[in-house]
Formats: structure tokens, C-alpha cells, sequence
């Protein structure tokens, strides 16, 4: 049974840097949503969701996770966007025994190399996202290809992940392009992708970047002149704030959609209510996590670290998030993820109303077979 | 002789330090009155403190029937009090004629351009070099030339011939005669006791503060034995 | 085709182009920080959250009270350069008889403040902005397709720089302004009312900045990160230059944007850097910058 | 705990009694600290507090202020992180690395730096560390935006297990008081003198025969050292080294900590840091938003406590009459 | 009165010597073709209008300045193209026109400070502060020597002008200079003060060479025993101070009519 009277679920991510819309405080309150939709307790204790704001910065995480487990009696830990913050805490909670389910960060360090038994990852990842940008769309006819890439490991990783899906799919990968990180004008980037004659144009960057490659693309007339762009990470809540004026026309990969069926829409509403904007597949990611974490201590019948991580992994994810995911030796959790467009202005009907989708990816092809992720956890 | 300017129980602070204790002094229209004194004893704080530059200050400042004390900083250039600093105050960012020509006008009947540049020739011939970059003489020179083109009716100069090559001494010496003539009110203060003897109708000695002792130019000669003990002249 | 460096002329022309775009918003940001530095002696780091605060304001006015991009250009430089004159008055003030490093330290905190009010509100994704109707589009320059709005930016960022340069350094008002840095108690006793003048020139640096600000919006996402991602840039960019000289801060706002332009071409990897790298050979050849006067 | 840091200014009589009694006491705080305070807290403490010491070593009694600290603070952790984990070097050489190569960063940087004065010496410290921001950025062994993770804290001299929370703390307390007691004697020795008087009148110093350049270079490379000795400490105290530390808002946050705690005070940047390190824990659990808070207090501070907290008291009635005394 | 040249065995030996010096500031030439010998145990001074270059030449021997030509020597090595800190550890040591001090250490510490390097005490970052004591009782000498005991403990800042500038003849001495070169040394000075000085400065000029501007005529010529003028940036007369005085060109470029 728990331990100390109660379950604690920590939410820590960053609330007030770049990440803050990514996740931010609305990962909160889909915790909350998730605690309320199981009933508020668990074991016959209640179930308590703390939070707080790591700043970006992995000493701050690892200090408010250490004080956490030691005084607060926290269980678990998630959301933890950002990569270094993901790894950091991880690598303490292992020691700890304690559970952490990333739905925030998108290194498959997590579950790779540097996989823990008592580590989740939840909601994408960057093999996920290359898979889904790069597979799905040549086979929607983009198979000539030019990509802009963030000069960092992230972007590399992005860009070579997607460069292969593109030739195992039959596409070419026709040049690309370094950039360095938080560069403000893509014009000289944009002017090269163009005359490259590439079909797709892959932003394998983040955030700002992608936000204003997306919006100089428009000015400099890239997809009216016949090119596609695709963004490799790049969810819901960026796409508000481009605006669809901007931002139509562009393809990415989400392992979530509002609006994809009656009840993602009906959980969206409910999100919308209580924070002011729709989820994205970080706040429904994280929502299924502390669902399926409470699940799993039901079963378990107890909130001990070993026993629950032995039950999320045994018991399949069926909730508004994922349809029968499943969680594998290494930790990964295993689900579908959807090829999505951006709709015209004149398309949109309602608010928020963004997405097309263009393709299913299945879980099994969006993510690295756990045999081959590096993790020990995995007998091969 | 009509008073222009007539300070009564001044005193001043810097900080903590109290520099002024009580000086009364009278300048007259048209008159040049030298200040004498020690180095130290606060000659160059009483003009700061006439012309409000010291804020820390109390008594009172009677200048043709105002009392300067509450007019801001600002404003005291403009009711005809010209203040030549020390250490000159020359903008190296200017050059020497945006210098000369920096302090607006404040009444008529000030120096032309031409005019100064008659009187110092220097200045004419690096009129366009950064102010700065003037020789230390040169610079006191574009000192007094910048007051005398505003127009105002007393000048507060110290210490103008420090620095100064003689025959300079003695052309700023002209310069002063000439401004006597035509009505310009001085208070100067100055360490060159030979030069301020021959421009100054009269003279106040100050010594710790306060003015001790006040006599005009005739009585110079009398006075010889009071200056060797205040001065050391 | 002829090739220049292996590339083709053709494209060559257009990155040029390209960089002296970039080269406009670094002009207009260093040189509201030549005149703020120059007669405050304030290196006023929320420089880059008062150009923030301009592209914010032209959203804000947009999407509030329906007010456009043309009287936005003027309407948001004006409210901030308001901003500006309430804080120099209020508190920026108080620092002058300081070492200059407070000023410093004080404008840091300004800027994280501002910025972190403005995430706090509006979130880091930013929001859009769509270029004015009266410039969208572009035109085909033969050499490259050149959106009109771009020929704008700079062909006004020029005239604000140097219509901003005759003001300084050929008025009055420009030598007063300069005389009070050097001695503003001094300047007093000439008569001039100073602490009005700083204010001014404080109101004149902040309007620039969100001058450049508004100028940004239609083409970069307004987001709350725009101003602290080119600070830096900026402040490196005014070392290259020497803040001695206000010409000095716009030729080497043009000359480092294309410099980056090209490198942008060259070797990408290095064009966030390649300021930095300047700024380094430049300090090792001439300390007191491409521009800057004798110490 | 408190020392003077006026170079010897002429005093008759110093009250030494009640410095003994203040240093003692808060060296027993310290001490028992761990009794009271969670332990990778007060080690995070220390090796902010120790940043930030030897950053004010620069600002405080050469007059230079560096905006690209982080850089050798990040930096030093890297290295560290790097010697430790992938070379396997024991802790105590794996923070000889850090120490080393932050020095050499510093001859780098400081090389460049001096060559101008003031707020461009700021502005130019800013850009180089900026650029070493983005080479750590793209570098290979510093692993990105993951940063190293999992560094072994090891074993000090071969036998002392670090893993233990009680051993690293003493550990850092012991490094802690060796780099301030190090910085200690640097202002307060004839090199210090010297720096002061460069800090006050550059071009009287060069005509009395003193070669300015090489001592403000030393002067920036030691504290560029002593900033990597914190750095190091810090990369085994978390046990990873990440891009936080090197970035410009890094630099920023140790001048707030020397600001706040109070410039060219020995013992200020302790309280600052600690000032600093607990608001950043408060603020992450609470309503308020981190960067406006912190962004208020510093120009709360510059505007009205300057001298910073250690510095008001030493200028405070009580202050003085217990013989303290700040000129700055 | 001319001062008279002490008894010497031979000729006094040249330390200081410049040939063909010459600067230029943009296309204005400040100094031009100046030749100029300073001698040991002789007080030579350099005087001229304002503007004349005296500064100038003084900031280009000691380094502060680059010639734009010419070579100058210090103790029989060629300087020309030297370190002004080199140039000052070599003996070669100079006052400021506008003084200058440490304005927030106390004169005692003023002093100090230039004592430290020539007794090698400046390096040192592992010694403690009593490693100075040494030095302290050879300050308070110099203190008192140039009449500052009274204000032997209070901050520099707080001085008044004229005796800001006694403190920097101090640590100029201090440095125990081979020669000394000061820039109007009396310029806002007191009475008492200048005639303390201009003691001090013969006294130091026993044993070695001072060049030194100043416009006081009548320290020039009791104290002085060869004198240059300057004008233009050229040297237009030489000699001692009853011949220079006596030529009528330095009278209306420099004099005036007055007597000194
Ligand atoms: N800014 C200041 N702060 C504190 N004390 C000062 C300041 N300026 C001057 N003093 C002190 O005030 C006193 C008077 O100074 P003041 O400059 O008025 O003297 P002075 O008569 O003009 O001397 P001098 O002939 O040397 O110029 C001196 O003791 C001086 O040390
Ligand atoms: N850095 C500089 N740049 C340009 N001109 C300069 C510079 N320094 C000096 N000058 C000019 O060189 C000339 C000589 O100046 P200098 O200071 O040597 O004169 P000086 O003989 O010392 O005069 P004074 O007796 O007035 O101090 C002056 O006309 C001055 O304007
Ligand atoms: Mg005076
Ligand atoms: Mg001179």
C-alpha cells in the first residue's frame, strides 16, 4: 500500500523560459485533470500533484527533485522538458528508486544508453518525430529534400534521423544547410533551400527558430512557390502563436490532436476550459502518464518504486492519449503518432481548429526498436 | 557704488564637512573684487556656492535683489552670473568652436566671435581640433572666451592665470581691463598675487572659511604686513 | 554565370542584400546605444527589451485597438520612448554620479524584468504580426526575389540613421547633449536645463530601439526572446565600432550585417559568431575600434 | 566571520576580539550547517559563494567587471565532468583539470579584454563568453543540450567516498575555505596593493613603472582560476555539466550575488549567493515568475543598497563601531 | 640670478637625450625637430607658451606618446620605441599637469605604493600586507620631507589642489628617479609651498637630472641652471636664464614686459 498516506506526483518543468508554452503550467493542470479523472485517490489514499518551475536549469531540477523525495515524500516525477533536465533527474531517481515519466524532453538518450529502470518516456521523441516528418511525407510525394538545421547535437540528430527515412523511403536528400542556434533572420538559409529546387524543405530546429524560418518562409513566397516545409518539432501551441497566415501549409508530427476524434475533442474542450488553449501532445502526454501511473500503483498495490515500474510496463495504455500503447523493456512507451498539416485561414472552422491529418504513423515504425536502443535494460 | 551681488552669512558643506562659516562679502556694479587666501581655506568653494553649484548651502545670496539660494542651477546663467571654473571645463567631445559657442546667450552685449578670436589668437588657429586637445594654456583661455560671449553681467573666474605662460597673463590681464570698462562685474580668485593687484579695485582675504579682511587696492601698500601673515606673500 | 567564391554572382547579390537588411535593425539598435552611451555614459542593456517592447507594442495596438503598422511606427516608438523618459526620470537618474557600471547592472535588471513580465504574459512563442498590406509582396530584382517589405526596412533604417546622425552632430541640441556627459553641472551653470536634456536622450535611444522594434515585427515573431537574442550581437557590434562616434555605430551596423550575411553563405556554422570574431581582430589591431577615438 | 577589506588602511586600534568572535562563529555555522540545511543545497551554496568570491576578486578590487564569468564557471565544469567521466581521473585531479583550463580560458579571454576599459571591457568579456557559450554548444564532448550526465563523484585521495552527502559536503566547505582564504591573501598582499592602485588612477600606476596590462591580466586569469575551482566543485557536487553554466545569464546572476551581497567585500558574495540560490528554490515552487523577481531585486539593489547587504553593515553604526569599515 | 652649476670633476654627463624629435596629431605637428640634452645634477627647464608642445615633448620622452620621428635615449639605450612602464622602471619618472594621485587611498598609501616596486615588493600575491611595513617608515620620511605629516592619514580626494600636488611630488620621489620629469610642479600652489618645493627639487637635483616645465619665472631662474624655450613646437632659444631673458624673441613670444 503507499507508503506515507498519500500518493505525490511532482510536475516540474519550465514555466517561465522558452519552454514555458511547450509545456509550461497547463502540464500542470492536465495532472490535475488526470488525478480528478481517476478519482482523487488511489489505494484508498489521496492522490496530491505538486509543481514547480526548474527555469531551464538542471541544477535547480536536481535540487528541487533531491528535496522532493527527501522531504515532500514525492513518488514520482514528470513532464521534465528540457534534455539535460530529463537526464539529470532521471539519473537521480534511479538512485532514489523513484519513477519518472518524461512526456516533455525529446532526447532518446532516456531510454537509449542512459536508460533507467524507474525512467518513462511518454509523449515523442526525436526518433518519433523524424520518422513521422520524414517516412510518412515521402510517400506523400516529398521525396526531394533540403534541410535547415539547428547547428547543435538536437538538430544533427533530427536532420540525420529523417535524412534516413527519407532515402529508406526513397527520397533524396538534396543539401542542408547549418544554422546557428537562436539566429533571428533565415532569409540567406531560405534563399539557399530555394534555389536548391528540394521539394521539402525540413526545419530540423525548435521553438523561435522554426517560428520565424516558418514566417520568412511565407514572406519570401517559398510555398506559394510550389515548396513544402516541414517542421520536425513543432506542436500545437507554436502553431498559435505563428498564426495560420503564417504557418499554413506546413507538415509536422504530433503524437496528439485535439480535434482527431470525439473524445480527443472532448478532453480538448475540458483542457480549454481550465488553461485557455488546446493541448498539445506534451499536456495530453502528461495527462496519460499520471493516469497510467495510477493505474499501475492500483494494480501494483502498492507506490513502491520497483513494483510500479514492473506494472507500467506490463499493462497496455488505452486512454484519450494513446490507443493501445504499450510500454517496452527500455522504458519507451510505444504509441501512435499522427503526420499532420496546417490548415488554410479558410478552412479553419472554429478556434484552434489547425490540424489536418495527413497520416497515421504506427508505433512500432515511430520509435526505435527497444533491441536497438543501447539500453541495458533490453536482452537481446 | 550700487551692490550687485551681496552674500551674507554663507556656509557651505561638502558632505559632512563644513567648508563655509558665515562669509559676508559685497561686489558693487562694475567693480572687480579679488578673493585672497591660502590654498585650501575655500575661495573656490564660495564661488561654487554663489553660483549653486554647492547645493549644500545656507544663508543668504542677494544678486541685483534676488535671492539665488532657490533659484535652480539652471537658471542662475540666466539672471547674469558667468562661472569659470578651476579646472576650466573644456568638453573634449566639442571642438573648440562648438565649445566657444556652447553656453547660450544670456542678455545682448556680449563679445562677438570675431571679436574673441581677435583677442586669442590660438583659438582661431585650432578652432576645429577636439576641445581636449588644447594646451593646458590654451584651454583657460577658451575658458574666459566662452563666458564672455553670453552676455552676462558678472563673471566669477578662479584662478585664470594658473598655467599661464606671462605674456598670456598679461593679455587676459588687458582682457579684464577692458571688460571693467565696459561694465563687466568680477569676482575673481586667484593665487598670482602680482596679477590680481593690478586688475582688482578691491580685495577680500579669507582665511578657514570665513573673509578676514577687506581693503581696496589703495591701501594695498598698508596692508603688505597682514598679507605675509595670511598669504606668506 | 560568373561565380564569385564558387557561388554564382547571381545569389552572391542576393545575400549581400540580405545582410544589409540585417545590417539595418544593428545600425538602428547600435546607434540608439552610441547616443545613449554617448551622452548618458549608460551601456543601457535593456536596449534589447525596449526593441521588444516596440514590436510588442505595434501587436499590442493591433490586436486591441485596431491600430495598423503605419501609425504604429510612430505611435510605438513614442509610448516607449515615454517609458524610457519615466524611468530615466524616476530612477536611472540617480545613477550618473556612479560608476558607470551601475547604470549597467540597472538597466540589466530593467531588461530581465521587462522581459520576464512580457513571457510571464504573453508566453516565449511569440505572437504575429502581418506585414502591412501597402508592402506585402515583392518583386523578382533579377538576382533574387526580394520581398518589398525588405527594401523598406532598409531604405528607412537609413533614413532614420542619418537624419538621427545630422541632429547630433550638426545642432545645437546635439553639443548640448554632448557637453553634458562630459560635465553636466557645468553645462547647468551655462543655463541649460540638463537633467531635461538626459531625459530626452534617454526617451530618443529607447523610441529607436522600438523604432527598430515595430520595423521587426512584420518580418521576425514578437516574442518576448527578440530583444535579449540581439544584445549581445549589438554590444559587439558597437565595441567593433567604438562608441565614440555615432557615424561610426551605423556604418558598422551595416558592414557587420553584411559581414554576416556573407558568412551566412560561406561557412553557416560560424555566422553567430563571426561578429564575435571581428571584434576580437579588431581589438588586437585597434583597441579603440574601427571608429573610435584615442583613449 | 567577517574581514576587512581595506587594505590596511592606517587604524590604530582594531577591535580584532569581535572579528575573531565573527569569524569563528560563522565558521562553526558552517560546520554544523548540515545539521540543519539540506546538504546538496548548502554545497550548491558553497560553490556559488565561492563563484562568486573570486568574480568579485575582479570586480570588487580591480574595478573590472566581467560579464562572461560563466564562462570559466561552465567551463571549469565541463572539463571536470569530461576528465572525470570519460578519462577517469580521481576527484581531486579531474578539478585540477577544470581550475587549469579556466585559466587558460582566462589568459584567452583576459588577453583580449584588457585591452579596453570600463563598460567595453564588460561588453567584450559578455561577447567572448557568449562564443564560448555556442563552442560548448556544438562541441562533441560536451554532449549538447543533454549536457555530461552521470559523473562519478569518486573517490578523494583513492579512499574518501564522495558519493557519501556528509564527505562531499566537507569536501566542498574544505575547498570553499581554501579558495576564499587564497583570495584573502591576494587582495591583502603587496600584488593586491598594487591592483588597487590600478583601479584608481590607471595612468599614475604606468608612470610609477608598473606594467598595467600584466596585472590586470594576472588578476583575471587568477580569478578566472578560482571561478573554475567552484566550477569543478560543482559539476561533482550535481554530477553533471550542462549549458546553464556557461550562459551569459550565468554571468549575470553572479554579479547579482556580488552585487547584492556587496562589491569588494570579502565575505559578501557568500550571502548574496545564498540570497540568490534560496529565491531561485522559493521562486520555483511559487506564483511568482523567476526572471521578473530577480530583475526587480537587482535594480532594487543598485538603485537604494549598493554596498549590498555586508556592506551596509559594515557601514551601519554597529558596523563601525566593531571596527569594520567599507570604502568603495 | 642665475642658479650656478655645482662643482663637478669634468662635464656633466648627458642622461637624457632626444634628437630630431617630432609628433604630429592628424596633420597638426605639436613638436618638430626638437634636440634636447638633460644633464645629471642639473635642473634644466623647458619653457613657452601655452600650446608650445612642452607636455607634449614631456609625454613623448617618457613614452606616453609614440614620435612620429626621431630617437630618444635613456642612460646611453635607445628608448624610442619602449613601454612608458619600461621607460619609468629604467629611472625615468614624471608628474602630471593636472595631478595626479590614487584619490581614495590614504597619502600614506599613496606614497607607498610607488615605493613598492623599486624594493621588489609588487609581485608578491602570497605575502602578506605587513610585508610593507618596511616600507612605511621610508614613506613617513618622504612625508615628512615634503610637509605632508599633517595629512599623513587623510584620503588623497579629500586634499586641496595644492597640495595634491605636493603628494604626487612624493611618490614621484619616491621612486628614487634617475631623472625626473615634472610638469609645472608649482601650478596652484601656495606661496610657502613653492618655495618648499623649489628646496625640494634642488636638493633632488644633486645627484640627478630634472627637467621641468613651469611658468613661474622666478623659480625658473633662481632654480634653473640651462633653459629651453619652446615655441611652435620648435626650440627657439637655449642657455641659461640671463641669456634666454635677454634675447628678444623669447620677450615677445613668452615674457611679455613684465619682469619675472
Ligand atoms: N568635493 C569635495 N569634497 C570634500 N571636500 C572638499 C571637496 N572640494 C574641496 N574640499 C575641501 O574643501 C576645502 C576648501 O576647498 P577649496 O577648493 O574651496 O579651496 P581653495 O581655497 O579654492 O584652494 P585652492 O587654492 O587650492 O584651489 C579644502 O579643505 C578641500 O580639501
Ligand atoms: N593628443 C593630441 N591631439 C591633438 N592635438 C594635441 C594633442 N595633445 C596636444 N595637442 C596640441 O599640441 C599643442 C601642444 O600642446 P602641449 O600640451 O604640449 O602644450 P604645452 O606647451 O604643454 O602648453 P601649456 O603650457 O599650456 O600646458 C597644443 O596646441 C595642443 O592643442
Ligand atoms: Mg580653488
Ligand atoms: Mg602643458
Amino acid at each position: 500500500d503507499a507508503s506515507d498516506g498519500k500518493v505525490k506526483i511532482g510536475i516540474l518543468n519550465d514555466q517561465s523560459g522558452v519552454y514555458a508554452d511547450f509545456g509550461g503550467k497547463s502540464s500542470y493542470e492536465a495532472a490535475l485533470m488526470a488525478v480528478e479523472d481517476f478519482g482523487g485517490k488511489v489505494l484508498g489514499v489521496p492522490v496530491e500533484v505538486i509543481t514547480a518551475d526548474h527555469q531551464n536549469k538542471a541544477d535547480i531540477a536536481s535540487n528541487i527533485a533531491r528535496q522532493w523525495y527527501d522531504t515532500e515524500q514525492v513518488d514520482s516525477i514528470m513532464e521534465l522538458t528540457s534534455s539535460s533536465v530529463g537526464l539529470a533527474v532521471q539519473a537521480l531517481s534511479k538512485e532514489k528508486k523513484k519513477i519518472t515519466i518524461n512526456t516533455g524532453a525529446a532526447t532518446t538518450e532516456l531510454t537509449g544508453k542512459q536508460c533507467s529502470p524507474y525512467g518513462f518516456h511518454w509523449a515523442y521523441d526525436t526518433h518519433a518525430l523524424a520518422v513521422g516528418t520524414g517516412g510518412a511525407l515521402v510517400k506523400q510525394g516529398g521525396d526531394s529534400w533540403f534541410f535547415l538545421t539547428a547547428d547543435y547535437a538536437f538538430g544533427y540528430s533530427l536532420e540525420e534521423n529523417t535524412g534516413n527515412y527519407v532515402k529508406e523511403n526513397g527520397g533524396t536528400v538534396v543539401g542542408s544547410v547549418r544554422h546557428p542556434l537562436a539566429t533571428t533572420d533565415f532569409s540567406s538559409f531560405l534563399l539557399q533551400a530555394q534555389s536548391s529546387g528540394a521539394k521539402v524543405i525540413g526545419l530540423a530546429n525548435a521553438g523561435l527558430d522554426t517560428s520565424n524560418a516558418i514566417k520568412q518562409a511565407a514572406e519570401f513566397g517559398i510555398v506559394q512557390g510550389g515548396q513544402r516545409l516541414a517542421a520536425l518539432l513543432f506542436t500545437l501551441a507554436e502553431v498559435h502563436g505563428l498564426g495560420l497566415e503564417a504557418a499554413q501549409g506546413l507538415t509536422l508530427t504530433e503524437g496528439f490532436y485535439w480535434n482527431r476524434n470525439e473524445e480527443t475533442a472532448k478532453f480538448g474542450k475540458r483542457f480549454m476550459e481550465r488553461t485557455g488553449k488546446m493541448p498539445n501532445m506534451v499536456h495530453a502526454g502528461t495527462y496519460s502518464a499520471v493516469l497510467s501511473y495510477l493505474k499501475a500503483i492500483e494494480k501494483a498495490g502498492s507506490d513502491d518504486g520497483d513494483a510500479v515500474s514492473k506494472e507500467l510496463r506490463a499493462l497496455p495504455v488505452n486512454d484519450v492519449f494513446a490507443e493501445n500503447g504499450k510500454v517496452a523493456e527500455n522504458g519507451r512507451m510505444i504509441h501512435d503518432m499522427y503526420l499532420l498539416e496546417v490548415k488554410k485561414p479558410d478552412e479553419s472552422k472554429e478556434p484552434w481548429d489547425y490540424f489536418k491529418v495527413l497520416a497515421t504513423i504506427p508505433g512500432s515504425d515511430a520509435f526505435i526498436d527497444p533491441a536497438k536502443s543501447g539500453c541495458d535494460l533490453v536482452k537481446s | 557704488m550700487k551692490p550687485l551681488l551681496k552674500v551674507s552669512g554663507l556656509n557651505a558643506w561638502y558632505g559632512e564637512s563644513h567648508i563655509l562659516h558665515g562669509v559676508d562679502m559685497t561686489v558693487g556694479e562694475g567693480e572687480m573684487v579679488t578673493l585672497l587666501g591660502r590654498n585650501g581655506v575655500g575661495k573656490t568653494t564660495t564661488l561654487r556656492s554663489i553660483m549653486g553649484i554647492v547645493r549644500n548651502r545656507k544663508g543668504a545670496i542677494d544678486f541685483s535683489g534676488e535671492d539665488l539660494i532657490k533659484v535652480p542651477l539652471h537658471r542662475v546663467a540666466h539672471r547674469g552670473l558667468g562661472f569659470i571654473p578651476e579646472e576650466r571645463g573644456i568638453f573634449s567631445t566639442l571642438s573648440v568652436y562648438e565649445n566657444l559657442l556652447l553656453p547660450p546667450a544670456v542678455a545682448k552685449g556680449g563679445m562677438t566671435v570675431d571679436e574673441i578670436f581677435e583677442l586669442f589668437p590660438n583659438l582661431h588657429e585650432r578652432r576645429n581640433s577636439p576641445g581636449t586637445k588644447l594646451s593646458g594654456g590654451e584651454q583657460q583661455m577658451l575658458a574666459i572666451a566662452r563666458i564672455l560671449r553670453t552676455g552676462v553681467r558678472m563673471m566669477l573666474l578662479d584662478e585664470p592665470t594658473e598655467g599661464l605662460a606671462p605674456v598670456i597673463v598679461q593679455r587676459i590681464g588687458d582682457v579684464l581691463k577692458t571688460l571693467k570698462e565696459r561694465g563687466m562685474t568680477v569676482l575673481l580668485v586667484e593665487q598670482n598675487f602680482r596679477f590680481a593687484s593690478k586688475v582688482a579695485d578691491r580685495f577680500y582675504l579669507m582665511d578657514h572659511g570665513r573673509m578676514v579682511g577687506e581693503f581696496p587696492v589703495s591701501e594695498l601698500s598698508d596692508r603688505m604686513g597682514m598679507l605675509h601673515d595670511v598669504l606668506g606673500v | 554565370m560568373t561565380m564569385i567564391f564558387g557561388i554564382p554572382l547571381q545569389a552572391f547579390l542576393g545575400q549581400l542584400l540580405i545582410g544589409l537588411i540585417n545590417g539595418s535593425f544593428y545600425a538602428l539598435l547600435s546607434l540608439g546605444l552610441a547616443i545613449i552611451f554617448g551622452l548618458l555614459r549608460v551601456i543601457n542593456f535593456a536596449h534589447g527589451a525596449q526593441y521588444m517592447l516596440g514590436a510588442f507594442f505595434a501587436w499590442m495596438l493591433l490586436s486591441y485597438f485596431g491600430i495598423g503598422y503605419w501609425p504604429a511606427l510612430i505611435v510605438a516608438p513614442l509610448a516607449v520612448g515615454l517609458v524610457g523618459a519615466v524611468i530615466e526620470r524616476t530612477m536611472l537618474r540617480r545613477l550618473y554620479t556612479l560608476d558607470p557600471l551601475y547604470g549597467l547592472l540597472f538597466t540589466f535588471g530593467l531588461a530581465l524584468t521587462i522581459e520576464g513580465t512580457f513571457r510571464y504574459l504573453y508566453g516565449a512563442s511569440g505572437q504575429p504580426y502581418a506585414t502591412p498590406a501597402a508592402l506585402a509582396g515583392g518583386t523578382n530584382l533579377g538576382f533574387m526575389f526580394l520581398p518589398v517589405y525588405r527594401g523598406w526596412v532598409i531604405a528607412f533604417s537609413l533614413v532614420v540613421c542619418i537624419g538621427t546622425w545630422l541632429v547630433i552632430e550638426k545642432t545645437k541640441l546635439g553639443s548640448y547633449l554632448r557637453a553634458a556627459t562630459e560635465n553636466p553641472i557645468l553645462v547647468q551653470s551655462f543655463g541649460i536645463n540638463v537633467p531635461f536634456l538626459l531625459t530626452l536622450t534617454y526617451a530618443l535611444g529607447a523610441a529607436l530601439a522600438a523604432l527598430a522594434g515595430v520595423l521587426a515585427a512584420p518580418i521576425y515573431q514578437v516574442s518576448p526572446l527578440m530583444g535579449s537574442n540581439i544584445i549581445i550581437v549589438v554590444f559587439a557590434v558597437v565595441v567593433v565600432g567604438g562608441m565614440g562616434s555615432i557615424m561610426g555605430a551605423i556604418i558598422t551596423g551595416y558592414l557587420l550585417g553584411v559581414a554576416e550575411g556573407l558568412t551566412k553563405v560561406f561557412y553557416p556554422e560560424a555566422s553567430n559568431i563571426v561578429i564575435f570574431v571581428i571584434m576580437a581582430i579588431v581589438l588586437l589591431i585597434r583597441p579603440a575600434g574601427l571608429f573610435g577615438r584615442d583613449v | 566571520m567577517t574581514l576587512t577589506l581595506d587594505i590596511d588602511k592606517p587604524r590604530e586600534k582594531k577591535p580584532v576580539v569581535a572579528q575573531t568572535i565573527f569569524l569563528a562563529a560563522g565558521l562553526a555555522l558552517l560546520v554544523l550547517a548540515p545539521l540543519f540545511f539540506y546538504p546538496v543545497f548548502l554545497m550548491k551554496l558553497l560553490c556559488f559563494a565561492l563563484f562568486a568570491c573570486a568574480f568579485n576578486l575582479l570586480l570588487g578590487y580591480t574595478g573590472l567587471l566581467s560579464f562572461g564569468h560563466a564562462a570559466f564557471f561552465g567551463g571549469a565544469a565541463y572539463f571536470t565532468a569530461h576528465a572525470v567521466k570519460e578519462w577517469g581521473l580521481p576527484p581531486e585531479l579531474g578539478i585540477l583539470v577544470g581550475v587549469a583550463g579556466a585559466a587558460f580560458l582566462g589568459a584567452i579571454i583576459g588577453f583580449l579584454a584588457i585591452r579596453r576599459q570600463g563598460i567595453y571591457f564588460a561588453m567584450i568579456t559578455l561577447a567572448l563568453a557568449q562564443m564560448f557559450y555556442f563552442f560548448c554548444l556544438q562541441a562533441e564532448f560536451t554532449k549538447g543540450e543533454d549536457g555530461i550526465q552521470s559523473v562519478p563523484r569518486g573517490h578523494l585521495f583513492g579512499f574518501i567516498d564522495l558519493s557519501q552527502s556528509a564527505n562531499m559536503y566537507y569536501f566542498v566547505l574544505g575547498v570553499f575555505i581554501i579558495g576564499v582564504a587564497i583570495i584573502w591573501r591576494i587582495i591583502h598582499s603587496p600584488f593586491g596593493m598594487i591592483l588597487k592602485s590600478i583601479r584608481e588612477n590607471e595612468t599614475r600606476a604606468v608612470s610609477l613603472g608598473y606594467s598595467v596590462r600584466n596585472y590586470k591580466l594576472a588578476a583575471f586569469v587568477m580569478s578566472a582560476a578560482l571561478t573554475g575551482l567552484a566550477g569543478g566543485v560543482k559539476a561533482l557536487v550535481f554530477q553533471f555539466a550542462t549549458l546553464t553554466d556557461v550562459s551569459w545569464q550565468m554571468s549575470g546572476e553572479v554579479i547579482l550575488m556580488t552585487l547584492l551581497g556587496g562589491i569588494g567585500t570579502l565575505i559578501g558574495p557568500l550571502f548574496g549567493a545564498g540570497l540568490v540560490v534560496t529565491l531561485q528554490n522559493y521562486l520555483a515552487t511559487s506564483e511568482f515568475p523567476v526572471t521578473i523577481i530577480t530583475g526587480l531585486v537587482f535594480m532594487v539593489c543598485v538603485l537604494l543598497f549598493r554596498r549590498g547587504i555586508v556592506g551596509e553593515f559594515y557601514n551601519s553604526r554597529l558596523g563601525r563601531k566593531l571596527g569594520f569599515e567599507h570604502r568603495h | 640670478m642665475t642658479a650656478v652649476l655645482p662643482e663637478q670633476n669634468g662635464a656633466p654627463r648627458v642622461v637624457l637625450s632626444a634628437r630630431g624629435l617630432r609628433r604630429d596629431f592628424g596633420g597638426f605637428t605639436a613638436v618638430n625637430n626638437v634636440n634636447l640634452d638633460v644633464h645629471d645634477a642639473r635642473v634644466h627647464a623647458l619653457i613657452g607658451p601655452n600650446g608650445a608642445g612642452k607636455t607634449t615633448v614631456f609625454n613623448l620622452l617618457t613614452k606616453f606618446l609614440q614620435p612620429t620621428d626621431g630617437t630618444i635615449t635613456l642612460l646611453g639605450e635607445d628608448i624610442t620605441r619602449m613601454a612608458p612602464d619600461k621607460v619609468a622602471r629604467m629611472g625615468l619618472v614624471r608628474s602630471f599637469q593636472i595631478s595626479a594621485v590614487f584619490p581614495h587611498m590614504s597619502v600614506l598609501e599613496n606614497v607607498r605604493v610607488a615605493l613598492q616596486r623599486p624594493n621588489g615588493l609588487a609581485t608578491q600575491f602570497w605575502k602578506p600586507m605587513s610585508a610593507l611595513d618596511g616600507l612605511t617608515a621610508k614613506a613617513d620620511h618622504l612625508i615628512r620631507s615634503v610637509g605632508l605629516d599633517k595629512e599623513r592619514n587623510a584620503v588623497a580626494a579629500d586634499l586641496s589642489y595644492g597640495r595634491k600636488r605636493v603628494l604626487e611630488i612624493a611618490t614621484t620621489l619616491a621612486l628614487d628617479p634617475k631623472v625626473l620629469l615634472l610638469d609645472e610642479p608649482m601650478a596652484g600652489m601656495g606661496h610657502e609651498d613653492v618655495g618648499m618645493v623649489a628646496e625640494i627639487i634642488r636638493e633632488v637635483a644633486r645627484e640627478r637630472a630634472v627637467l621641468m616645465v613651469e611658468h613661474n619665472l622666478s623659480v625658473v631662474s633662481t632654480l634653473c641652471h640651462h633653459v629651453t624655450v619652446l615655441q611652435r613646437g620648435e626650440i627657439l632659444a637655449e642657455g641659461d636664464y640671463a641669456e634666454v631673458s635677454a634675447d628678444p624673441r623669447v620677450r615677445t613670444a613668452y615674457m611679455g614686459t613684465e619682469e619675472a
